[in-house]
């Protein structure tokens, strides 16, 4: 029996790694600058040919790579491998613990896999120096840290992470969801709170009048759901705002909006954007640090909404639960049917609601 | 007084799951002997690992004995013999009446507690029985206030929401009854979207 | 309290029990003649089923039926319930007498066959038992030389009368043994007068010990440890004595099974709500005499 | 019309076979066209079972021993009952057609959009739904003979209908039995038993009770009805679905006692507690034959699984009914099943103990029908109740004649008796007064 | 049948206790069977009338040994007819009291299990009964009306 307990452990040990492994060696980050530019071809020798093909997909594709070569310059431009002290203070003696870990390159992420199985497993955030932190944000000095997960006493941040990485999630579906003649403008989503009990993301499509059917819910769902089963890091990258505006150059309200999101941030130029899968978006974050970490999901509703000027935007509502939390069914379904109300947060942007 | 407390431990058809043997046979005389074992180390050191079936079977005879040492005390006869019949190390009789007496004088009953532990062979289950109020740090770790997790946010607004809703479905009643006066819906939701609009 | 100092005893072996068992039924009786005959406010006097309720002690020995069996598995509440209505009303048109085994007895039933439809038997009770509707007595007699015994059910609705003629207790609870015993020991004259009990006083204890006939017995009656029977162990069968040994060896064991013991008997509680109903049927009868004053 | 066309079809088809010359191929579809324009619309048309099996015209397979005769409808085919007055032109105007309809509408139908099932009268080929009840205990009753017998308690705790299915839907659902639900015109429906917390269940076996608004339940068991006794989803069943005096099938399953040996199964012999028996206590002993058969034979009573079975116990009267905890007492010890385990009952099917003359409630007991609320108990007449006066038996003039006969007799015994009483027990003096 | 000796509500219901069964028992089991309780072949029988040849068979403490029952059980109850061995003799008699305990409540059974015996016409050999015999023998009929006129009590 003890024989085949270790073995076990050893397996999961093994298979861990092998996660871990797969993450660093992404094919994403993989992309070389030369492949980079390949892809964006229309950037540089912008051929006619090219422009009148573009698609959601095309433009996804082309923002991904962009992606990928700046975090591959990123990581090259760290030269010298310094070391920094992380202090680990965990719920007992026994548990804490310093690490010597890479300025610049590790992450929290890294510094959970030399403290903990179940740690690396469940920390949806980290808290550096009282701060909260990505976990796959490299680190840049010597601190303290802590992980926050969706069972504590109180978990506030780590919920709103949550919440956050909902709207990013719904926003991966919309950009997916639809045929190559409907074109996808993610609209920047709101500040949101918990108490309208949906997460949301605004959506234009030159979609004229379209409410969804249960079916096509599902549909939409299950993309969602297909994203969760695989487990995928969410990653953090700090670019400056003329890339942005390279990358966003197709969306019109990101065009309009990184000036202003850049001029807010501590340095005037930056703006954060977050990846996941193939799906680059911006936000300030922190995001939780996988997919692997929801459980119930649902994306309960789409509304569409007027906006002043341009076209028809629609309102993606969605419900999830951390994989943490189960819950029974009779209350989700309770949880579910109020998700499906609209959710009327932040609407100044959007002037009037048009279908009540 | 505590009889009723103990039937949720008792299934109602009797266990007869601890069997001993001396010789071929196993015999009441070898259970009741192999119990008593089980006691003493129960009661030695508060806190044993044993078969779950092992484990629910002596609860169940520790419960009741300690039931009626708390309520007969030392100078009854009977109680006094039967505490010494269940005690092989006889120490263990005077740890009964001074320690644990005084103990469970406060608690109310059951007085001991099972674990099941997590194995991997799911064919043997073991657990963990123990004496309330033992020095040992707590098998279970403590209980958190779970206010604050995302669960419990969400339905407590489901309630608000749904407490809102039934008051005006009363209100709405009573109105309709002394005059039928409709408020506009929509003046109230506007209310709602008139709130500061917050971007990252 | 009577329970504990029962309880507590009965733990000691099956000796001390008995003796307990003796004090307890005079005691039991005292209560119940008090609660059936005198006021109502005398309850304050006897001892309680258990602290802090309303229903005394006694009850468990005047109202053996109303206890449900204590076998868990074919328990059922509701059924417990709807029984003991049926027995309260019956109640209401048959009395049923205080009485223990050793009583002598005499019951009336109306039976077709008998050329004036009427028939009564007296004899001593030699066992109450069953629970329920199910509760039956049996009362043995000898007439003209042949012991008889016949079984009653005390709900059964062809029963018209039940008398006590002599209210006593024997040593012990099943009398089966008068069988194997000199027949004038179950003898009863059928036209034997009501000897009348006086109010608060104790139920006597008969404390005759029978000697046995010689052998061949009707059931080894050495094997059970009745109290109220002697025989010579010398006289038993070859290979009896021996058996007798063995069978008492694991007497030892099981007085300290304080689990078999817990399965046998039925939880105060339960008690409790199993006596409320006749308690409340008590009260009110006393509440219409006094009314009728 | 369908029928007034049949018959035209036969008279056709009986004057084609004498001459086919008769009919202008022009005027009248030639007899092979006719044919098959009338099985396709009208020959073959079943009210009850819609367009379906071969054409009559072609002759059916020839079976050894049965032929079938061509056009001559089978017997199991339902005639269409149409008045013959519809073959005219009945030349309404049109309002007068709608206030037809009109009244049709005020008369018969309800006026919502989805009207409950009608009402319909009992025939003694109507199922109706059953009840899932508890068995809670045995107990003794008397009759007012004074004779004991033994009642079975049944709780029915908490009935509702879950969802009902008319035959049509219940055809679907089953292939097999689709000719005969659709021709008997049998439904089913889902009844449960005993409401429990939603939160501890699935939301798929939540979703079951949905439409009915019902509490999910623990128990859920399907009954198969007649269309006539359907109920709506959400109807309440309660004890007095059933009355008192009428007879009911009882099904549940046996106690289960596990594995068993020969001697507790089957009741066998098993073998010498002594006289050199080793081993062979509680065996079988052979269980076949030596070379001839070489094999054990099919159905050899054998050690195994005991109990646990379905069982019916058909025809069970009910004695007694306790509306207040919805309790039936029926009659006997013997429906299957420990305390507490789920028994069903439902109308019996032994044709004598039929309620033929008096009708059962249909298609259940509606509280708010009663004149009168029901009373808490309800007896049979031959029950004894226990507030009544104790049984006395009349004294009839045999008995006078036998007492007058026995007293001679005992006149002339008494001296003699006496004196062995009293010799045999000296100390029962007293004894002898009459019994 | 071997079963311990302690009662189950089971065995209490299935049949009337003919076996005392006090509070504190002995575990060790021991047969309780009532087997040989029942009226059946080679069962031996108390005749209680004063006819000459079972006064005479009494007295020489040789019990009627019964060799069939006129039923189809085979087992007899009150009121069967037997044939018994009775001093070398061949002999029919009526069962008019067992030991066993009786399903029916009011129906007595006796210390004894007693006969009466008739001769080949039906008619009883003796002129009188000595014991008390059930009443519920009065319900039945047939040729056993003979032997309850020579009874002389009835419980």
């Amino acid at each position: 029996m003890m024989l085949s307990r270790y073995r076990k452990l050893e397996l999961i040990c093994r298979k861990f790694s092998k996660n871990h492994v797969r993450f660093l060696s992404q094919p994403n980050l993989a992309v070389s600058a030369d492949n980079a530019s390949s892809t964006l071809g229309h950037e540089t020798s912008s051929d006619s040919s090219t422009k009148a093909a573009i698609t959601n997909d095309t433009i996804r594709a082309r923002r991904n790579a962009l992606f990928s070569a700046e975090k591959t310059r990123q990581i090259e431009s760290v030269r010298r491998i310094e070391k920094i002290e992380v202090v680990y203070r965990g719920q007992n003696e026994a548990e804490s613990c310093t690490l010597m870990m890479n300025k610049h390159l590790s992450t929290p992420y890294d510094c959970t896999l030399h403290i903990k199985q179940m740690i690396a497993r469940r920390s949806a955030l980290a808290v550096v120096d009282g701060k909260p932190w990505d976990m796959h944000r490299p680190l840049n000095a010597s601190c303290d840290i802590q992980f926050l997960h969706f069972l504590e006493e109180n978990p506030y941040e780590a919920n709103m992470a949550f919440w956050r990485t909902g709207s990013l999630l719904l926003s991966y579906v919309a950009d997916r969801a639809f045929r190559d003649d409907f074109f996808v403008q993610v609209h920047s989503w709101p500040y949101q709170e918990l108490q309208p009990g949906s997460f949301l993301c605004d959506v234009g499509i030159n979609l004229p009048e379209w409410t969804p059917r249960e079916e096509e819910l599902r549909a939409m769902t299950l993309i969602m759901t297909r994203l969760i089963a695989k487990k995928l890091p969410i990653e953090r990258l700090e670019v400056s705002a003329d890339l942005a505006l390279k990358m966003f150059e197709d969306n019109q309200f990101k065009k309009a909006q990184i000036p202003s999101i850049a001029e807010k941030s501590a340095s005037k130029e930056r703006v954060t954007l977050y990846r996941v899968d193939d799906h680059v978006e911006i936000s300030n974050g922190p995001m939780i640090a996988n997919t692997g970490l929801f459980g119930r999901h649902q994306l309960t509703a789409v509304h569409p909404v007027n906006y002043h000027g341009v076209g028809q935007l629609y309102r993606f509502q969605g419900v999830a639960l951390p994989a943490q939390q189960p819950l029974n069914y009779f209350a989700w379904n309770i949880l579910q049917n109020r998700g499906r109300q609209f959710n009327s947060s932040s609407l100044s942007i959007v002037t009037d609601r048009k279908t009540p | 007084m505590s009889y009723d407390k103990i039937r949720t431990l008792v299934p109602p058809k009797a266990w007869k799951h601890i069997k001993a043997t001396w010789g071929t046979v196993p015999t009441y005389a070898m259970r009741l002997e192999k119990i008593r074992q089980m006691m003493t180390g129960l009661f030695r050191y508060e806190r044993i690992e044993c078969h779950d079936k092992y484990g629910l079977e002596i609860q169940q005879y520790t419960e009741l004995l300690l039931q009626e040492a708390i309520k007969y005390g030392p100078r009854h006869k009977p109680t006094m013999e039967t505490v010494d019949f269940y005690m092989i190390e006889k120490d263990l009789v005077h740890k009964t009446f001074k320690l644990f007496v005084p103990r469970f004088a406060r608690f109310e009953p059951p007085y001991t507690k099972i674990h099941f532990i997590p194995t991997q062979n799911r064919e043997i289950k073991r657990v963990l029985l123990e004496l309330k109020g033992n020095p040992f740090p707590p098998v279970e770790p403590r209980p958190l206030d779970r206010k604050g997790s995302l669960v419990n946010i969400l339905l407590a607004e489901a309630k608000r929401d749904y407490v809102r809703q039934k008051v005006k479905a009363e209100s709405a009643k009573e109105e309709s009854r002394d005059a039928p006066v409709e408020e506009p819906v929509e003046a109230t939701q506007a209310k709602e979207t008139t709130e500061a609009i917050k971007e990252e | 309290m009577a329970l504990s100092r029962k309880f507590a005893l009965r733990m000691a072996g099956v000796d001390i029990t008995r003796i307990t068992a003796r004090k307890e039924s005079i005691l039991a009786s005292k209560a119940a003649k008090t609660v059936l005959q005198k006021d109502i406010k005398d309850i304050e006097k006897i001892p309680p089923l258990r602290p802090g309720s309303e229903i005394p002690a006694s009850y468990k020995y005047i109202y053996p039926e109303f206890l449900a069996s204590t076998d868990m598995v074919r328990r059922n509440t509701l059924c417990e319930k709807l029984v003991r209505l049926d027995m309260l009303k019956r109640r209401t048109v048959l009395s049923i007498p205080e009485f223990y085994p050793g009583s002598i007895m005499a019951v009336t039933i109306s039976d077709p066959n008998a050329p004036n439809k009427l028939s009564r038997f007296v004899g001593i009770c030699i066992c109450r038992g069953g629970n329920g509707l199910n509760a039956f007595i049996i009362l043995r007699n000898v007439v003209d030389g042949l012991g008889v015994e016949i079984m009653y059910n005390l709900y059964n609705p062809t029963v018209r009368e039940i008398q006590v003629l002599r209210l006593e207790r024997r040593l012990d609870d099943q009398l089966f043994y008068l069988r194997d015993c000199a027949p004038e020991h179950s003898t009863v004259p059928f036209d034997l007068d009501v000897t009348p009990h006086p109010t608060g006083v104790a139920v006597p204890l008969n404390e005759t010990v029978l000697k046995l006939n010689p052998h061949p017995w009707k059931t080894r009656w050495e094997l059970y440890h009745f109290r109220g029977i002697t025989f010579d162990p010398k006289e038993l069968p070859l290979g009896r004595a021996k058996q007798l040994e063995k069978a008492l060896q694991p007497h030892e064991w099981v007085k300290f099974d304080i689990m078999k013991k817990y399965r046998n008997q039925i939880v105060l509680e339960d008690q409790e709500e199993m006596f409320k109903d006749i308690y409340q049927f008590n009260n009110a009868r006393l509440e219409k005499r006094r009314s009728r004053r | 019309m369908a029928f007034a066309l049949r018959l035209l079809y036969g008279a056709l088809r009986a004057q084609t076979a004498r001459s086919t010359t008769v009919f202008d191929a022009e005027i009248t579809p030639s007899f092979l066209q006719l044919d098959r324009i009338f099985s396709i619309s009208l020959i073959n048309y079943q009210p009850d079972r819609g367009l379906r099996g071969r054409v009559p015209s072609m002759p059916p397979p020839r079976t050894k021993y049965k032929r079938r005769r061509g056009n001559v409808p089978h017997h199991r085919w339902i005639k269409p009952e149409l008045d013959h007055t519809l073959m005219v032109q009945e030349r309404l105007t049109e309002d007068n057609a709608q206030f037809l309809q009109q009244v049709i509408k005020d008369t018969y139908l309800s006026p919502l959009k989805e009207p409950p099932p009608e009402r319909q009268p009992w025939t003694p080929w109507t199922k109706r739904a059953g009840l899932l009840c508890k068995k809670i205990g045995v107990v003794p009753q008397w009759t007012t003979s004074g004779r004991r017998i033994l009642t079975t308690l049944c709780q029915v705790v908490d009935n509702h209908v879950v969802s009902s299915s008319t035959s049509e839907e219940f055809a679907r659902q089953f292939r097999g039995d689709r000719y005969k639900a659709k021709e008997k015109k049998i439904g089913c429906m889902v009844v449960g038993a005993e409401s429990i917390d939603p939160t501890n269940l699935t939301d798929e076996y939540c979703q079951l009770f949905e439409a009915s608004g019902v509490q999910p339940k623990r128990k859920l068991t399907k009954f198969v009805v007649s269309d006539s006794a359907l109920l709506q989803p959400g109807t309440r069943l309660r004890a007095t679905h059933f009355r008192v005096g009428d007879y009911v099938d009882v099904g549940g399953r046996t106690i289960d006692y596990g594995f068993q040996g020969v001697m507790k199964r089957w009741g066998f012999k098993g073998g010498p507690a002594s006289h050199g028996a080793t081993k062979f206590h509680r065996r079988p002993g052979s269980i076949g034959h030596s070379v001839h058969k070489s094999r054990v034979m099919r159905g050899k009573k054998m050690p195994g699984h005991m109990g646990n079975q379905w069982r019916i116990q058909r025809g069970l009267k009910i004695l007694r009914m306790n509306t207040k905890y919805d309790v039936i007492y029926l009659r006997g010890p013997t429906p299957p099943g420990l305390t507490s385990s789920w028994i069903y009952l439902w109308d019996t099917i032994l044709p004598r103990r039929k309620a033929y003359t008096n009708p059962p409630p249909m298609p259940t007991h509606y509280p708010e029908d009663d004149k009168e609320p029901q009373p808490e108990e309800i007896f049979a007449p031959e029950l004894f109740r226990m507030d009544q006066p104790t049984i006395v038996y009349e004294i009839t003039e045999e008995d006078l004649k036998q007492q007058r006969t026995g007293a001679k007799t005992a006149l002339k015994a008494a001296p003699k008796t006496a004196a062995k009483s009293a010799a045999a027990a000296p100390k029962a003096g007293k004894a002898g007064g009459k019994a | 049948m071997i079963s311990r000796v302690q009662p189950t509500f089971s065995s209490l219901l299935r049949s009337y206790p003919s076996v005392p069964f006090p509070p504190a028992l002995p575990a060790r089991t021991f047969s309780t069977t009532e087997g040989r309780l029942l009226i059946r072949h080679q069962t031996r029988m108390r005749v209680v009338d004063n006819s000459a040849i079972g006064q005479q068979c009494m007295a020489a403490g040789k019990w009627a040994k019964v060799f069939h029952v006129y039923n189809k059980r085979r087992v007899g109850t009150l009121g069967d007819k037997v044939m018994v061995a009775i001093m070398g003799q061949k002999k029919r008699g009526y069962i008019v009291g067992v030991v066993r305990r009786q399903m029916v409540p009011g129906v007595p059974t006796v210390d004894t299990n007693n006969l009466v015996l008739i001769d080949e016409s039906g008619a009883p050999l003796g002129t009188r009964i000595n014991v008390p015999i059930p009443m519920m023998l009065r319900s039945k009929k047939g040729d056993i009306a003979k032997i309850l006129s020579i009874a002389t009590r009835f419980v």
